[in-house]
């Protein structure tokens, strides 16, 4: 049942910051706002390529992003400035032309009556928002949410709205310690009744988890967020390598595409 | 107003219902873009590079972006020609859109098998010899470097595939394009293509590190069209086989510039990153833009540089 | 922080309080950015190409912009070499900063004439030989599209100007760039620059005419970074003189990527023109730059390029 | 008596449209207000290079402006958007930074007490506003101005209260006729009582200008808006043939460069 991605060109609507400004007034966390393409529906974990006309010929790559939230109206976007790009994301202004294709990639996997796990780190956590608001039982979800920024930073208000939602800040070396102890409990509760894991974070906590789950036999999905040119498997600039466990056989230790076969994989078929 | 164009080779003709083509490695086998625009509106598609057995390709990283282009150094990976016959030729709509092959090999013999088994596919309509892939045989040259190679992998192809349209795509890096373009020529080759990617590098200064894991890439995109331009202007001037342009094209002007400068077809490579529909739009919006140029058919337009040494800027009168 | 670096030659050193210098052609005689900056905060000034007798140059239009970058077919304008002798040269910081001539003559015996005249110029730090430009004896080749060529200048000019560091500027539209450095450094050069402008075209669609009065020009900017860090990567592991990179610095991270690979100096040229303070903001925030990735002198850096092979994006634990 | 140049990182203040909007709805003339430079003080005919940061990578070059106007504490320029770098400047916001420097060239001559004759063809008003402003004798000097667009698309306003102001509008090939006529005519007079006449506009235009200077012994100065990548006297791509009138014996019949020699050249010392 694969949802045909569409090619729109929108105007933005808004982009708002999230969390305090930094020390030169600039703040890093925005949420874009645009209207909503005519999708008939997408799942949490797919994703968009985005790319603002104010890219011009500079930039000729469009940027992935997780898909946020949507509403009947809006699409939202939820973004952290980390380079050229995204920069000029932030100055979008209203009415300013974004082309965006999507929903592209696989999506979590949803079990509606399984206890389920959701582990983000940092912006790690945009697609869980979308997660969380489809989610048909939202009480046998709940969530661990490592982060660096103030918790304002992050667009957990829809979360929090459905879950629980503990949140752990890392500020020293003690506090990741603290919150990789806390990963691994919280992972060890979930695979003890057959529960699913699904993490979204940088690929150091990717790794953490996915040893995790190994040993505790967890049924662990995890969102790649490899570098993307195309989005749409052509590029081939996005390979993951496979496992062993890797459902077709002639692709055993092979490369496949985060944009196509993922982003979303499970933990012990693709190598991190 | 018809924009079809017809390639016309020495052994076989290529025609085109419009001359905008993908370029290869950058249009996946075609499929991957049916979301985003008819294939069939295509003059045609270059699918992405075949070889005879499969290939992993390089390690990732493979791809980075630069100022209005970017480095690939993808490194051929393919299912190799049988999965393309199985499995992705069939969905393609050939009997409508010319698909091209874009093949490459480490050695003439083995150019000269994949070109054999592809001369029986009836879904192919023509061979684009990459000629830019390591020569494992000679050492880490190129064949596209040289003109001996060039001509010696042309013929081999040419041989094996009598029943297609051999096209052979030129590298960039080299001293005179215009001579790897008549050894092609002279090889018997029906058309040439021009060109393909730039020998570049990016680095990572905080891992000092190459942002590419095969340290070396391609570059590619409008960055390197005025380098594009002028291999086609040199090309077409060398050679009497259609050339067709590649190098940074992302709209039907970009197009239209490379015909005029000798161009009898274009390819569309990384402006299909910029937008998916970018290629189809290119076709799509060509007749317009002629028009607005006052232009009634390719043939009317191509070629028709005027020599520089006149030149004298023209303002409107007032503005 | 000391970011002085020398240029060990064969024959002479070449010291420069940083590894700034501004490139050839785009910094006129250096006086013309005097309002927007300290010329002696500069490593070295590149003055514009210098040859023997006045030459006019090509008609305009002569400079384009192009995606990223521009193309220009200037044509060796300038008033001869003892125009610059009298009128430049003594109104230039030379006692502070070094004086780098770049030089193009249409022969070998030019070269050598030309070398000896600046050979007794006290004001006159270094020659830097452009070996880019045609070479009208032969027939439309290339000094440095021909190793051996490339050779009998360098060796020419060595011999004529006994008295200066002899610097070798490599073009970058050759098959294999290495080649040629290494034939200049056999020949006696002190080091090379490189890379001088890749060769291309624009075209202006509506008036049917290429927009250089020229038709070709020279390809300079950000668009062409990936291609002079290649070279510089490539050259640098070929030779054992030094090498200074040129090709679309525009900051002073770009600055330090060419050092990565390889590169003992720099050189800005069309960001001059991006901003008429490119070339001295570049040298005055490089020790923060450097500062920033941990690095403590010229020597910490250069050259120190890991392998790709063990390439493993890094990522922030959280963020 | 050189004005050195300065070199100054502003925020743009205000980007207004002129005229009426085109069937799409957008403009095509428009006056951008930046803070005034630490310039001491600039000649009317002077220009600036401007180049926005939002040029980025992609347009590598700043943009020749006349400088139109100053005040006490604004520097305004005034524009047509004609291609990729006037589309984004129509597009600056406020705070959008903008690298302006300047006064360059040369500048039109001021002779107080002769009757000065401005001959203006479309965006060629810009230099004159301020050269308006800045006349000791403004009763001395009148201007004709042709132009395409209606009036209101141009800085007029600034003008007519100094002077009087001829405009005639060129919609068909009759009116140009008469304008030319006119054109003429009004150089015959300025030359008869040995006036100076000013011109700045497209080249068709000052070539015509050039040739009744010939034929009138008009005493004339042209401004050359050749395309300039530098501004600076580096880059060699703004040359301009001289004629054997050129003062310098050496440069006769050579090339100098529009942005140090010029923008404003006497009409019989320039081959057009
Ligand atoms: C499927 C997917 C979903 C994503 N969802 C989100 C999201 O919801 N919110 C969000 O803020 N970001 C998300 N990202 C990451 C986002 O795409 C990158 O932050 C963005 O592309 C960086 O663009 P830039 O131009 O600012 O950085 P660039 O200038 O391109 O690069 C700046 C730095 O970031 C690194 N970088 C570039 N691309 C990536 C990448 N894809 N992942 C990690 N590092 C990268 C570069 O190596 C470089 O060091 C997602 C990525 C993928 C693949
Ligand atoms: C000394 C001087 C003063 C000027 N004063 C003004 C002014 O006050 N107001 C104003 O609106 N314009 C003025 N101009 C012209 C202005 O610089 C150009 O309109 C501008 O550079 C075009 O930039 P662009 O990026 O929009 O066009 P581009 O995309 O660079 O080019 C678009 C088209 O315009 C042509 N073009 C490019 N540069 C010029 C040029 N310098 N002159 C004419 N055509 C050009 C190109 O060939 C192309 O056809 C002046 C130019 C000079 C040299
Ligand atoms: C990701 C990528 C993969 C490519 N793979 C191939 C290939 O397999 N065979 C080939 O001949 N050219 C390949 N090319 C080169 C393109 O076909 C084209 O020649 C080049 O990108 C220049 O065109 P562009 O500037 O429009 O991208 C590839 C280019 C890119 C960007
Ligand atoms: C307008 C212009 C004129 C140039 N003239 C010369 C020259 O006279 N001699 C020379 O060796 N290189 C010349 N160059 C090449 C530059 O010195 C430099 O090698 C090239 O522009 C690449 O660097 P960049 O990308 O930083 O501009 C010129 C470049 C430009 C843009
Ligand atoms: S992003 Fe291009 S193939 Fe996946
Ligand atoms: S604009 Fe560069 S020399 Fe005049």
């Amino acid at each position: 049942m694969q949802i045909k991605p569409i090619l729109s060109r929108l105007p933005a609507l808004e982009v708002t910051p999230f969390g305090p400004a930094g020390p030169e007034g600039e703040y890093r966390f925005f949420a874009l706002r645009l209207p909503r393409p005519s999708w008939k529906n997408w799942r949490p974990g797919q994703f968009l390529m985005l790319r603002p006309a104010a890219f011009g010929l500079e930039l000729p790559w469009a940027r992935p992003f997780s898909i946020c939230h949507t509403t009947a109206r809006c699409l939202i976007c939820f973004f952290q400035v980390c380079g050229r790009g995204t920069r000029r994301m932030a100055q979008l202004k209203h009415g300013d032309e974004v082309n965006v294709w999507g929903p592209l990639g696989n999506g979590f996997a949803v079990e509606p009556d399984s206890q389920t796990l959701l582990l983000a780190g940092g912006m790690g956590i945009v697609p869980f928002v979308g997660y969380v608001n489809a989610h048909p039982k939202p009480w046998n979800t709940s969530m661990l949410f490592g982060h660096r920024e103030p918790l304002k930073c992050y667009p957990v208000d829809n979360i929090h709205e459905y879950i629980p939602l503990d949140s752990l800040r890392e500020t020293t070396p003690g506090e990741l310690d603290n919150f990789i102890f806390t990963l691994n409990e919280r992972m060890r509760d979930c695979a003890e009744q057959n529960g699913l894991v699904l993490a979204c974070g940088p690929l150091p906590f990717l790794q953490t988890v996915r040893n995790f789950a190994r040993e505790l036999k967890a049924r662990t999905q995890i969102l790649l967020e490899n570098t993307m040119a195309c989005g749409v498997g052509a590029c081939l600039g996005c390979m993951t390598r496979t496992s062993d466990a890797w459902p077709t056989p002639e692709k055993r230790g092979g490369l496949v595409q985060a944009c196509r076969q993922g982003p979303v994989f499970w933990a012990d078929q693709v190598k991190l | 107003m018809d924009i079809s164009v017809t390639l016309r080779g020495q052994t076989h003709d290529l025609a085109l219902k419009n001359p905008v083509l993908t370029a290869s490695g950058t249009f996946g086998c075609g499929l991957e873009f049916a979301p985003y625009g008819d294939l069939k509106s295509l003059g045609g598609i270059v699918v992405k590079g075949i070889s005879l057995l499969p290939r992993e390709g390089n390690p990732c990283p493979r791809v980075v972006e630069t100022a209005a282009g970017m480095l690939n150094a993808v490194g051929l990976q393919n299912d190799g020609v049988e999965d393309f016959c199985a499995h992705k030729l069939p969905s393609l709509p050939w009997r409508d859109t010319p698909i091209i092959a874009n093949i490459y090999a480490a050695s003439t013999d083995e150019f000269a098998d994949l070109a054999a088994r592809l001369n029986v596919e009836d879904g192919v309509a023509a061979l684009e010899i990459n000629v830019s892939c390591p020569n494992v045989a000679k050492g880490g040259v190129l064949f596209g470097q040289d003109p001996v190679l060039t001509a010696a992998v042309t013929s081999a192809v040419r041989k094996a595939a009598p029943r297609k349209h051999v096209m052979v795509k030129l590298s960039p890096n080299v001293t005179d394009i215009a001579l790897m373009a008549k050894s092609a020529e002279d090889a018997g080759a029906d058309s040439v293509s021009c060109i393909n990617t730039l020998l570049g590098m990016a680095v990572d200064l905080r891992l000092r590190r190459p942002k590419l894991a095969n340290v070396l890439g391609g570059l590619s995109g409008p960055a390197i069209k005025p380098v594009a331009l002028r291999c086609v202007w040199q090309v077409a001037r060398a050679v009497r086989i259609p050339v067709v342009g590649v190098g940074g094209i992302v709209n039907a002007h970009d197009a239209l510039e490379f015909i005029l400068a000798g161009a009898h077809a274009v390819q569309i490579g990384s402006g299909n990153f910029m937008r998916p529909d970018c290629a189809f739009t290119v076709a799509a919006q060509l007749p317009a833009a002629c028009e607005k140029i006052g232009v009634k058919s390719m043939e009317e337009l191509r070629g028709t540089l005027q020599n520089g040494s006149a030149l004298q800027r023209k303002h409107p009168a007032m503005a």
